[in-house]
Order: C-alpha cells, then structure tokens, then sequence
C-alpha cells in the first residue's frame, strides 16, 4: 500500500491552527493511500472558500477555479479525460450557495466525481456569515439576531434525485470518515459526502458540541434502501447521522452513450481531426 | 441573369422558411450563386416573417433591399413588403395587386384541387420556380426527394401542386417575367455561418462543445449535435451558461479543445469565467453571437453592439483575443485561427458573430479546408525535473501539460500564484511579476494578429472603416459610391483585439460603419490610433447593413 | 508633533487589528487626525498584517511607506517590517533590534505577571502609549471601557498589563522618542469607505441592500445590518450575485432606493443585470470594490483594474453612470448623487472603490452631511389617462410611477418595447426610436457629471491624471516634487462616465497614476479627448500608491 | 365578483394557435377575479421563455425580466410593496434550469409570492431543446437519440423543504387549475404551482396524450400530512397527479421580523431618511 506521506507537500497551511480542515485533509491523504493511487493520477478540483483551498495542501493536479463553480470544472476534466480521479472539494457557501445549480444538475447529469462538501454552517473565509446550511436562530455576521431562514438539506434532495453515493462524514471522526471516503472514490458515477466540519473561529459551537451530537449510522441501515436513505436524512431529531446513507450501483453516467459509439479512450488522447472528415461534411452543403 | 432578389413573405409556420430552403437549395443545384437570409419575429407561429434569396452568377454575399420577385403568402405579407418591389419586377400573391402581378390564391387552390391547405406551399414553390424562368424537371426531382418518405400518394400530390403553381404563374408570366435560369456547370457550397463556424471548430480538432441555448447561437451547437459521433466531438447542453463556460475550461485544462457559444445576455453571465480562463491561463473559445440589446432586446435580429463589452470583458487586467468574421468562409478559417491563438497564448479567445452572419446562407466556392491548420504547442518536458506551470518567461507564454498525462503537476490556481500554481501573497516579487508575465503576452499577440483588409484604399478619398459581417455589404456600397463618382475606400478588421500596429493613411476623409449607435469600433480606433472620423453610419433597427443603406446614410450625413 | 506614521505588525490573529482599532480610537479621541490602513492575507488567523496609523494636527488621509515607530508582536514581523522604519524613528519589538529598538517579549511577559498570553496585547498597548508620549489616564480609561463586561478581575489585570507597557517602554524611551502627543481641543470623525458608502446610501433615502459576501465590500452590508433597525433599511443575504443585482432592480422598479455592493467577480456575475436595468430604465446603484484580479486575484488587497470593464459592463447600449470617490467624505457623497442620478436619468450607478479605500479609517472633519440632497422625481398623473412608462421625449426620460401606487400600470420589459412596455417588433420606427431615446440620456448626464478636480493646474508643467482613492498620495506626491523643483498639478476625476465636455489644457506633459497596469483611465480618456500621455506611473502589486511610490516612479520613468 | 374580461388588453398573442398557454392565461384571469383584485393591485413577474411572454397578454403591471430571474425580481417587489399581489410565470427551462439557485433558496426565504411554472418539458422558445423536466429517453433537439439524464423533481424537493404550499396543474383541467390557483394566491408565504402544459409545437406528445395520464389526488389526500404529499410527488407509476399536494400554514414568512420590529407598512410609504438620523450614527464615529 502506498504511504500518506507521498501526498505531502511543503507548501504552508493558511487554516486557523486547530481547524478540522487539517484532519478532513489528513483523512483524504489516507483515502488515497488506501486506494494506491499516485499525486499524479489525482486532480483536486475546488471553488473558493476555506475547504476549497486544500487541494494546495495535498501533492496532486489540482484546479482552484471560482467560487461555486468548481463542480463544471470538474465535470469538463472528467469528460476530457475520465482516467483522472477527480475529486471536487467544496464548502457549503461554495456548493449548495453560489454553486447551487451546479450541484442539483450535476446530481441529474451523474458525471463520474467525487464531491466532499466541508459543511461548517458557515461562510468561514469571509469571515462568518449564514450559509445555506446554518441552523435557525444561530447568529451570524449580518444576522446578528439569529438566521430566520431553515438549511437547506442537500443530501435528502440527493437521495430523492437517484445520486447513487450519498453520505456524511464528521471532522471529529477520522476513521470513518476516511472510510467513507475510500468508498466514495470507489463508486461509479457521482458520489457525494456532506462533511460535517465546525469552524473553531466563527462557528456557534466548539467540536466537542458537535461530538456528542454525532451518531454513527447504524448496521442495521441497508444502503441500498431509498426510503430508509431518505428517512435518515430527513431525521430532525438534534443528530447528526453519519455513515453511508445511500448507495446504489449508478445507473446511466454521464458521456456512456458517447463513450460506448464514439471510443472509449480518454479525448486528450484522440488523432488531430482528419481534414478529409471535414471534406465530408462540407459536401453535404452543396446542392445538386 | 446575374443579380436576381427574391423574397418571400408570410407569417411564422406558414411555409416561409421551407419554400425558402427548398428553392435556395434548387437554386443552387442548378449552378447559381444564392444568398439567402431570414427576417423573423420571436414566436414559433404568426407574425411576419420574410426570406430573402438573392441569385447571381458570380458570388453575391450580401443583403438587398430591393426585390424582384416578391412571393407573398398572405395579404398581410403583400401589404407589408409590396414596397420594396422594384418597378420591373413583380408580385406572386392571394390577390391582385397592381399590374405586375400574377394572383394565385395558393391556399383555396391547394384546399379545392387537393383537400388540404398543405399544398398551398408546393404550389407557390412552382409559380416561383415558373416565374424564374427554371426548368420543371429538376425542381420536380427535388420535391419527389423531399416527400419520398411519406409515400407515393403524397408525392404525386405535390407534383401535380407543382405542376398547378407553374403553370397558374407561366400564363400570367408572359410579359412580365425575363429571368431564365439555365442550368449552369458550376457549383457552390451553401452554408451559414452557424454552420461554418461549426465546422471550422471541429477543423481546429475542438472535441468539447457545451451551451445552454440562446439564439442566435444555437445553431452551432445544434449543428454539431447532429455530427457528434463522426467527428468525435462530445456535445453538452449545460444547465446554464456559467456552468458552461466553466465546463470548457474544466475540460481544456485537462487537455481538450473546448468551446463555448451564446448571445449578448449568455456571454454577461460567462465574464466572470473568461476572467478565469485569463488567470489560469486556460485557452477558452467563445463564440458570441450579436443580437440587439441591452437585456433580452430584439433576439431574432442583428446587431454589432457587443464589440467593446467584449473587448473589457472580465475583471482584472489580462490578454485576450477577438475575431469577428466576415462571412462563412473566413469564421471557418477564424475558428481555426481562435483554437491556435488561444492554445498558443494560453488565453481566451472571443469570436464575434451576429445574428445576421449566423443564419443567413451563403455561397462559397472553395473553402480552401487546407489553408489553415490546427497547430499545437508541445511541451518537452523530458529532463524537466521541477515543472512548473506557470514558469515566468519573456513571452509570457509557460509550458503547458495536461494533468495526468505525466509524472508533472499541473497545478491551476484562480488565485494570483507562484511559478507552481499555488497561492501567493508576496506582493515583492512573485505577484507583480505574474500580472507582468500575462500582460507580456499581449506583445506576442499584437504580431499574431492579422492587419485589417485594406480594399481600394489608394485612389480613395473618403475612408470607412469596417468590421465583421458587414464586410459584402460595405463592398457593395464602394461599387454604388464609384457609380456617382466617389473615390471611396474600406479598412475592414476581422481581428480587432489587440489591436495590432497599423498606420491609418493621413490624407483620407474617414467614416466608421457599424451596426450600433455608438460607433464602437471607432472609439477602439480612436484610443489606439492617431484617428479622427468625420461621420458615423450607424444601424441599429435590428436590420442588416445593406449597400443601400450605407449610401443613403452617406448622404444624408455628408450633406 | 505634525506626522507620525506608527505601524503596528504581526500574524493574523494576533491582535494587530484589536490593537490598531484600539489606538485609532484612541489618538483621535486626543483630537488628532489619523489615517489607518490595513495590508492583511486571506486567511484567518497566521500570515503577517500590519496596521498604519499616520497621527497629524491636521487631515493627512494617505498612507505613507515609511514608519515612525514600528511595533512588531513577533520576530517574523520584525524581520519583515524593520526597513521601513526611519533613521529617526524606533522598534518597539519582542527581541532587541539595533540600537534605536525598545525590546519587550510580550508575550512571556504576560504570561510570566498575569498568568495568559492574551495580556499581550494590552502590554504592548502601553508600550506604544508610552512612546506616543500621550497621557496614560485616558487611555486606561478606554481600556477598563474595553473590557468592562467581562468584569473586574479581568479590567484590572488589563489595567495592570496596560501600565506594565507603559512604564517598560518609558524606561527605554527616555533619549529616544521626541513624540508627545497632548490632548487638543479638534475633534474628528474616524472612518472607513464602506462605513461611509454605508452611510451615504442611508442619507440618500436607500431603502433595501441585498449583497453576497465578497471582500472588501462586505464592511459596507455588515454595517448597513447592524444599524438596519434604526434606519429602516431592510437587508438581505443574497444566495449569490445574481441573485442581489435582480433583487435590488426588483425592489427599485416597484418603487424603493436599492442597492448592491460586490468586488470584481462577483460584478461579473451581475453584468447581464446591469444590462436588464438599462433597458427596463430602472435606477440601480452597485459598489464595485475593487481587489487585484484577474479572477479570485489578491481577495485582501487592493487595485484599480476594474474600470473598463465597469464602463463598458453590460451587453447592449444604453446610458450608465460611474463613479469613483476620493475618499470617505467624497464617497458619502457621491453615494447620494449616484441614487438621485440613477433615479432622474432611470438607469444604473456605478460606485468604484476599492479595498483601500473601502477598509481604510479617515480622518474627516465634518460630513457636510446636509450638502447633498436625496431628491426625488415627481411624475404627476393628474390628467392622465394613457399612462406610458416608455414614453418618448427628448430627453429620453420617460414619466416613471411605482406599481399598485395609483391605477396606473407599470409595465416593464427587458425585451424593445413599445411606450406602455409591451414587446415590439415594428423595426420601422419603435425599435430604433427606444435606441434612441435612451442613449438620448447621455447628453443630460453628460451635464450632470462634475468636471475633474483641477490641482495647481496654472503653473504646472507636469500634469498627472488620477481617479479615485489615489487622490490623497497625489496630492502629498506634488507637494515632493514641488519640493523637488517640479512644478506638477493633478486633474483628477471622481466622477467619470460619461465623461464630461472638457478642455485638457495643451500646453502641458501629461502622465498617468493608476493602481492597473494597463493605464485604463488614460485609455479612455485617449478615446475621448485630444490628449498623449508621456508615461504612465502603475501600481499592481497590491498596495496602495504612495506619494513616495509616484515620485520613485516618476524619476525612473523620466530618465 | 369581478369579470374575467377586466384582465383582457388588446395585445396580439404571440403563442401558437391551440397552445395550451391559452387555458392557462385564461384560468388566472379567472382565478384573479374570483379573488376580486383589480389590474393595478397585481404585479406580474417573468423571465425569458413562451410561459414568460404571459404578462403581456393580461391587463397587469408586469415586469418581464431576464431568463431564469423572475424570482429575485419578485422578491425585491414584495420587500418594497407587499400590498401587491406579485406573481411569477416562469417556465420549466426559466424556473429550474437557468433559475435553478434562486428557486431553491426562495423556498428557504419563503416570500409571500405566488410561482407558476408553466412545465411544457421543454425549451418552446428556442425550439426544442430538452429542459431539467424532459422525461429519460424523449428526443430533443441535440439530444436527437434520446435524453440521458434524468428529469428534476422539483414539488419533491419544495415539500421536502417545508415550502408550504405546493401543487400541480393541468392546462388541461382548467376548472380545477383556477381552483389551485385561487388557493395558491390566497396562501400567505411562497406557494408553488407545477402546470403540466403540453407544448403542442415541440413537444412529444399531443395534448390528449397528457390527459390521459393526468389523475386528480384524491380526497383522501390531507394536504397537511407531508409524508404523504412527498410519496405522492415521488410516486412514478406513469401518471401525472394533480392537485393540491401539499398546504400547512406557512412559518416564518420573509421579512416578518423587519416588518414586525420596523415597519408594518410598505417601504414605498416610509418618510424620506431624515439627516439627523444619519447625523446621529455618524457621531458614534467621533471617538472622545
Ligand atoms: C463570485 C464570488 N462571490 C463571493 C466571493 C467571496 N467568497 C469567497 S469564499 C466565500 C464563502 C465561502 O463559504 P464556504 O464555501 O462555506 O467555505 P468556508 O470558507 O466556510 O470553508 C465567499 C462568499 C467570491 N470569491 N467570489
Ligand atoms: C441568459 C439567457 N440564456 C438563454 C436565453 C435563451 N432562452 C430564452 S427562453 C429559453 C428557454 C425557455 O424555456 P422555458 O422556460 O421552459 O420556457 P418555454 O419556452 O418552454 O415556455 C432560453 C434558453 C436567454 N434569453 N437568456
Ligand atoms: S475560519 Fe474556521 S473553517 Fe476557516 S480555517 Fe479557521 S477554523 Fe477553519
Ligand atoms: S412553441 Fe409550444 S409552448 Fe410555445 S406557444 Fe407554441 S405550442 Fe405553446
Ligand atoms: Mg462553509
Ligand atoms: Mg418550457
């Protein structure tokens, strides 16, 4: 098995000391590991925003585009080149805000990614706003009376859409966190884990108020079952439920049709575009 | 024979676009030159809708006003579009109108001899092909091609609608109608610019398209869609334009050609994405294809109101390219000038079209397919051991790997980064030098792009000044302004961003030509160059420029 | 005691704002003026900030490069800092630093005598106080404020730590520090541009901000919400920039004063809204706080790289307004000239600032607040019967009502439309005449915009152009080159789309300042007026101009 | 009551003869004054699409703004006027593609706005391109061999996010669309209508077609009981049920704090900003 440490570079860490982002990175880098694959083999796609700025802390290809667009980006790698782990690492704000759109049609689209949300109810790097998944009443930057809008809760509607890899993870439970995640990378087709990340700096609570609200899914949950997926996601009983919630074999991915009649090959390795095939077209333009 | 404009008018889903089709495409089987381009409102059924078919010898590429022949489906259409009939020419229409026309109630005909109005088209097709002077048979051909499918009964049908219309129009036809188009050796390509522009991507090896619809840009995608699988381009609809243009570079960064088309309110939400593409030093083609704005505007018709948003488009200081080209045959060529240049610089390049060049059909003789030629950088990198993607060099240009194709990192950062990629803040050295190594490239890139056409510059005393798809136009107008003895010339820019180094002649009178009200090109001109212009023809109806046009702006202005 | 820059430096984090914050209240409640400037990374904790704080008798609004006194809570700052301190000027610094450096390890300090780290700050506090030569009573007063609520064991352990400074830093700073700070009768506001836009909106009667966060305009809504209650102003987090700019023309059409505030991309996003204001005539105001780009850029510094793209934002043409003050009190100003100018010509404000200015503490001495009118228009129905929201005149200015206000209906369309706002397609004469009449509006506006600030004009043999921020480094810039023997004047603009009818003077050599690379003002106003540049002086590293940086560069550039 | 005829204007119908567009126009005009509202008191919101062109042809005021961003637009009339009855039309294409982002967190934001969305599964404007409601499998324009991804289900996801009332419409129904219609005006907070409206130009299938598989929900159906409005939503077993889905009193209305603790009124109404106001902030800017 490859180590962790193939995954580390020298470049300096711009998290608070303590983040939770430092072990959600550290479980990627053992996800990785456990999975052998190579930095090279790796493309790290993100947005903007705290959790976006990992892929610079982990030795891999990485694309660090927009805020909220990182999903796009990594679904036109993984069309040029689906040989490519891509995995697109986002924030709340990032993902379910600004990237909104992205993400409810990428979920239609079923592109072959992996998307890790890190899910700390908050727009951290500017500095503490609500985000979509803020609890009501919490008080945030602008809000200082306490948000008056519910969360938005995205691995329900991912369930309820088909996406075929749905889980949640925890910063405060690496172990299972790293497993989910070597799953999640596993799985064909799109496959999503909203990570529960609290932000030491700005959030409402430490970790530890976070720890003793987390609970394990337990075996007795079949994964394969939609309805009980959905039930859990949708549970408001103050808990946080973590593990796999849904994961069916992906039905149709995005590009099979193409790539079963067009090639199967990755398009960066394609012959330049024949001049004759051209010819050929144009022919059709001229009437006789 | 050598400049005959027919057109034919009607309201939206009453044939104006099929007779339109068929008889460009007869017209052209039988050797002619055809321009043809279509008027239309924004709805799918009613309203007024015109298509005009102008029939030379040799190429013609531009709009008239005028008509010969006038086929009007309804006498709504005759009483808009009577007015452009030349004196010679004439009226195919329902009713009586005037003496030089040949009434021919196409629709009760069609319900009376065949029991259904859908053979009204079939008949007008044949008082049209009649009143051209063309002959039967082979018109017959095409009509028993296009109905073959729906069986026999369905074709004879048409054939005898034909044979009604030709011969209901050749009796009225006698005096009135001097056009005989004989069948002819050569042979042209018809195409519009949509299509060329289609083309011309797959000729420069794009093997990505994604959009979200907009007219009039979706004909390029629409086109590709229908090809996808020979030439191997894979083709997206995306959600909405900014996932879109995010797309492409997603997917350019990873090694493929990628492409991007929308309008004016599309290519608003795509800026933010080119200014991306200018930090990450991504190549990104995007084609922008003009309708008149501000917002949702006039969407079925042209305009040239987009150059200078486009030219600033994105926050930030960075080099990129805009073409807009003349006719199909140079957006062929252009395409594949755009994915060099952009791959080249690394950069975006922006392709200006509108709705005028997009879906108005054109002759071409020779597409010369050869005469331009997708090249790409290579990057050797054997020996490299520390590779850097954003290595700082005079020209500004770094190496460029794919990700996953090597041991290297290709690392891409939105961020202002170090030679790696990653995030920098030393605002010492690394940052300022970074913003200098993408401006650098602006000095190759002046070299890259072409010089504007001059065209009769040296006799000329009077000077316009030209861009884009009103290139036929313009030229025409010089022919009409010769005729009245004005010595006037025409510097035409197909590529205008940078602008490239070029002496404008002291001694000339110079008047800007766009298809806006604020003379957009002329204010780049002016900021760049030592220029000054004594008068501005602007369209901004919707419509396109025509020789016409220009010559009347000329001299109501000039006066 | 007329100038002291005092530079405060450390990890974020670490209390280098706390402190900063803490001694600008604290100078200017002594009566002085101060400038206080930040130059900080994106991040939350760790990097290296530094906070300036240029004490003066009277209003110094620059910032300066070199330090008076340099106080540096870690060695990593120290090292990073020292060379800007002046041959006269002092360290106060964890370790000693050469001769003219007062060492105090804050930290051990405070945990050694008060048992936690976190004492630091307050050490140093008295450390810098002591230097200042300012009167340890009212400080300490500010300081039990401070802490008040967190009770009294912690007020005075502050107290203590407060005097632990004082008195350590006065031992050392005997032969050393000629500053003596006494408290003076004057009085300032102390403030930064976003709190002042902020304010500005309000007293231009802005009745709904909606935003998405994006640094450095957030300060601007993140006041606006903390003081939404007693203005009657309702704010709203937008889930993304489209999103506010649609919310904002929304509220605006149905009949409230409504803004947006956003930096370079997430402007980008807002483009095709600033289009839909155009054409549906509806007043908007945005700030655009400009950061480096391109793309996510330098988020935490600052650049004037926006301005072409902001003039020519929109596709389509259509009349809209940009302005750029100079500093806060011009800022507060301008915010209600660009609501009462949106709301008279009906169509979009833009405000330029930019992290400099947006996070920047002014002096100011009095706002004038009662200067600058929020006035309104009054479109009176009585009589009429044929309400018609696009109603042509020459001005281009059209009757505007609010919906559901009367019986009345307002229609409004993004769409060319007739005079009651429905979609047209009459090419003839609707379309181009809506052209024409709002572009109309820019021969108003154009009178509407002040002419730029003319600055030692008369004499000057060099004249810079400036925009915006930069007016207070130009000014100090003249005075040392007029110091220099160089007779040099400024026109700078605040306000400048559409530029206004201007006569540059000819007799003289003109040079551009900017915070861009490319010279963008300087370009437009090539396009505009009769006007060459000798050379451009260009900030793009980030940091502010300096008056030191122009004359640097101006020598360099003059050789 | 009013007339239906109140709401008639002389606009030429730019639709095509026989689209169901026409039922649908004709059912909220009906539904408008069996409500008793004036022209003047109803704003009509729009963005780009055939189902956006809709306000043109009743007598309203309307402001018909770009495509997918009618939501925020209406949004920023109700803040400024929530007196008038603000209602958006919107299509499948303008309301869950381009708009898809503002529809999901309008729901959370939950204004007091009425959305239609005219659902032809289809791009009618632009010919014919598939939408995010194009069921697997049809042919669109470039999709030519069939749809690959699966369509959105949008009711799902507002009844999941407690949006408080949500139904579906035939414009082949038209008595029981004006009965929603009524209904869904008179729901305080956001209400939703979905509008089957075979598009009868592009589309796959004629109108008769639709209303073969069209079933009224039952009345057995509590539209209280989300549960059981979200199985209905999620049900596919081929037919298309209408009605009133799911309705519960709606929480937290947009901007009810605002208007509770500032102003009741309209903000058109308040008094201008009086300088001592500002005066007085500005002092807090004075240190001492
Ligand atoms: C277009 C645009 N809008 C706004 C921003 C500013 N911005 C940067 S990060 C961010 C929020 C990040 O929140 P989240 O994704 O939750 O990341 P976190 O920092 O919490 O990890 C925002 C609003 C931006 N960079 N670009
Ligand atoms: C930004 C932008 N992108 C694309 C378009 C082109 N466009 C106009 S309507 C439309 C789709 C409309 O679909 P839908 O909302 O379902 O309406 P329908 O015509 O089917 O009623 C599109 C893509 C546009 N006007 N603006
Ligand atoms: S601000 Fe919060 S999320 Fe960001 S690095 Fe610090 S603790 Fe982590
Ligand atoms: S194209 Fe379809 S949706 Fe549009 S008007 Fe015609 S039938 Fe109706
Ligand atoms: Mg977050
Ligand atoms: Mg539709």
């Amino acid at each position: 098995m490859k180590k962790t440490d193939e995954f580390d570079n020298r470049v300096e860490i711009q998290w608070c000391p303590g983040c939770p982002n430092y072990g959600i990175l550290n479980a990627l880098k053992g996800a990785l590991a456990e999975l052998g694959k190579s930095p090279h083999e790796i493309c790290l796609v993100s947005g903007i925003g705290q959790a976006a700025k990992l892929p610079h802390y982990l030795k891999c290809n990485f694309f660090n585009g927009l805020h909220g667009r990182a999903i796009p980006v990594a679904t036109g790698i993984n069309i040029a080149n689906p040989d490519l782990t891509t995995i697109v690492v986002t924030g709340d704000g990032d993902c379910y805000g600004e990237g909104g759109n992205h993400f409810i049609h990428a979920i239609r689209r079923n592109p072959d990614l992996t998307v890790f949300v890190h899910n700390n109810e908050i727009y951290a790097l500017t500095k503490g706003q609500a985000s979509p998944t803020t609890p009501l009443g919490e008080k945030r930057r602008l809000k200082m009376s306490g948000v008056e809008i519910p969360p938005i809760n995205m691995p329900a509607f991912a369930i309820m859409q088909d996406c075929s890899f749905v889980a949640r993870g925890f910063a405060g439970d690496l172990k299972h966190l790293q497993d989910i995640m070597v799953r999640s990378i596993r799985h064909r087709g799109m496959s999503y884990v909203d990570i529960i990340q609290p932000c030491i700096t700005w959030g409402t609570h430490p970790v530890s108020w976070y720890k003793e609200r987390v609970r394990r899914i337990g075996d007795d949950h079949n994964p394969e079952d939609k309805n009980s997926a959905l039930d859990i996601a949708l549970t408001k009983d103050g808990f946080i439920h973590t593990g796999v919630l849904y994961e069916v074999p992906s039905g149709n991915i995005f590009a099979s049709r193409f790539r079963k009649e067009v090639t199967s090959r990755p398009l960066t390795g394609l012959e330049i575009q024949s001049p004759e095939k051209i010819h050929e077209l144009l022919l059709k333009f001229k009437p006789v | 024979m050598d400049d005959i404009n027919v057109v034919i008018a009607g309201a939206a889903g009453e044939g104006v676009q099929t007779i339109g089709d068929l008889m460009t495409n007869a017209v052209a089987g039988q050797g002619y030159s055809v321009f043809s381009w279509k008027e239309y409102e924004s709805r799918i059924v009613g309203g007024s809708n015109s298509y005009s078919i102008r029939i030379g010898d040799g190429l013609k590429n531009a709009p008239l006003a005028e008509a010969d022949i006038l086929l009007a489906l309804n006498n709504k259409a005759t009483d808009k579009y009577k007015g452009i009939v030349k004196k010679t020419g004439i009226i195919i229409s329902v009713r009586k109108e005037g003496d030089r026309s040949i009434p021919i109630p196409f629709s009760s005909i069609a319900k009376k001899r065949f029991g259904e109005e859908i053979y009204a088209n079939t008949i007008a097709i044949g008082a049209l092909v009649s009143a051209l002077g063309m002959d039967a048979g082979s018109i017959k051909e095409i009509i028993r091609k296009t109905f073959s499918k729906k069986g026999s009964d369905i074709v004879s049908a048409n054939e005898s609608a034909f044979e009604e219309g030709f011969s209901l129009a050749g009796k009225e036809c006698v005096d009135m109608c001097p056009w005989k188009l004989l069948r002819k050796e050569s042979g042209y390509y018809v195409i519009s610019g949509n299509e060329a522009i289609a083309l011309g991507a797959a000729r420069g090896n794009c093997r990505f398209m994604t959009a979200y619809p907009m007219t009039p840009s979706t004909g390029i995608i629409t086109y590709l869609s229908s090809v996808q699988n020979q030439l191997g381009i894979f083709i997206e609809q995306a959600e909405d334009e900014i996932s879109a243009v995010n797309m492409a570079i997603g997917a350019s960064y990873a090694g493929i050609r990628s492409m991007t088309a929308t309008s004016g309110g599309g290519f608003a939400l795509m800026v933010e994405g080119i200014s991306l593409a200018g930090m990450t030093e991504t190549p990104l083609v995007i084609v922008l294809a003009q309708r008149p704005g501000p917002a949702t505007g006039l969407p079925t018709r042209t305009a040239q109101g987009d150059l200078l948003f486009a030219v600033h488009a994105g926050h930030g200081e960075f080099p990129k390219m805009i073409f807009a080209p003349a006719d199909p045959k140079d957006a062929f060529h252009k395409m594949v000038r755009a994915f060099n240049l952009a791959e080249e610089y690394q950069t975006v390049a922006i392709v200006i079209s509108d709705q005028f060049l997009a879906d108005s059909r054109f002759s071409v003789e020779d597409f010369e397919v050869e005469k331009t030629e997708p090249y790409f950088q290579k990057t050797d990198t054997s020996g490299v051991k520390n590779y850097r993607r954003y290595r700082l060099t005079d020209s500004g240009i770094s190496p460029r790997l794919y990700p996953g194709i090597s041991e290297h990192l290709v690392c891409a950062d939105s961020d202002e980064h170090d030679e790696y990629g990653h995030i920098t803040e030393d605002l010492v050295k690394t940052a300022p030098d970074m913003v200098k190594k993408r401006i650098a490239k602006l000095e190759g890139l002046k070299k890259s792009i072409l010089l504007p056409e001059e065209i009769a510059l040296k006799d000329a005393e009077v000077v316009f000044t030209g861009w884009g798809s009103t290139r036929g136009a313009i030229l025409e107008a010089l022919g009409l302004l010769k005729m009245d003895g004005i010595k006037a010339g025409l510097i035409h820019f197909t590529e205008l961003w940078p602008l490239p180094e070029y002496n404008f002649p002291k001694d000339k009178t110079y008047w800007s030509i766009e298809g806006n009200i604020l003379g957009q090109l002329a204010r780049l001109l002016k900021g760049e160059y030592d220029i000054h212009f004594k008068g501005h023809i602007s369209r901004h109806d919707g419509l396109p420029i025509t020789a016409d046009y220009i010559r009347r702006e000329f001299y109501e202005k000039n006066r």
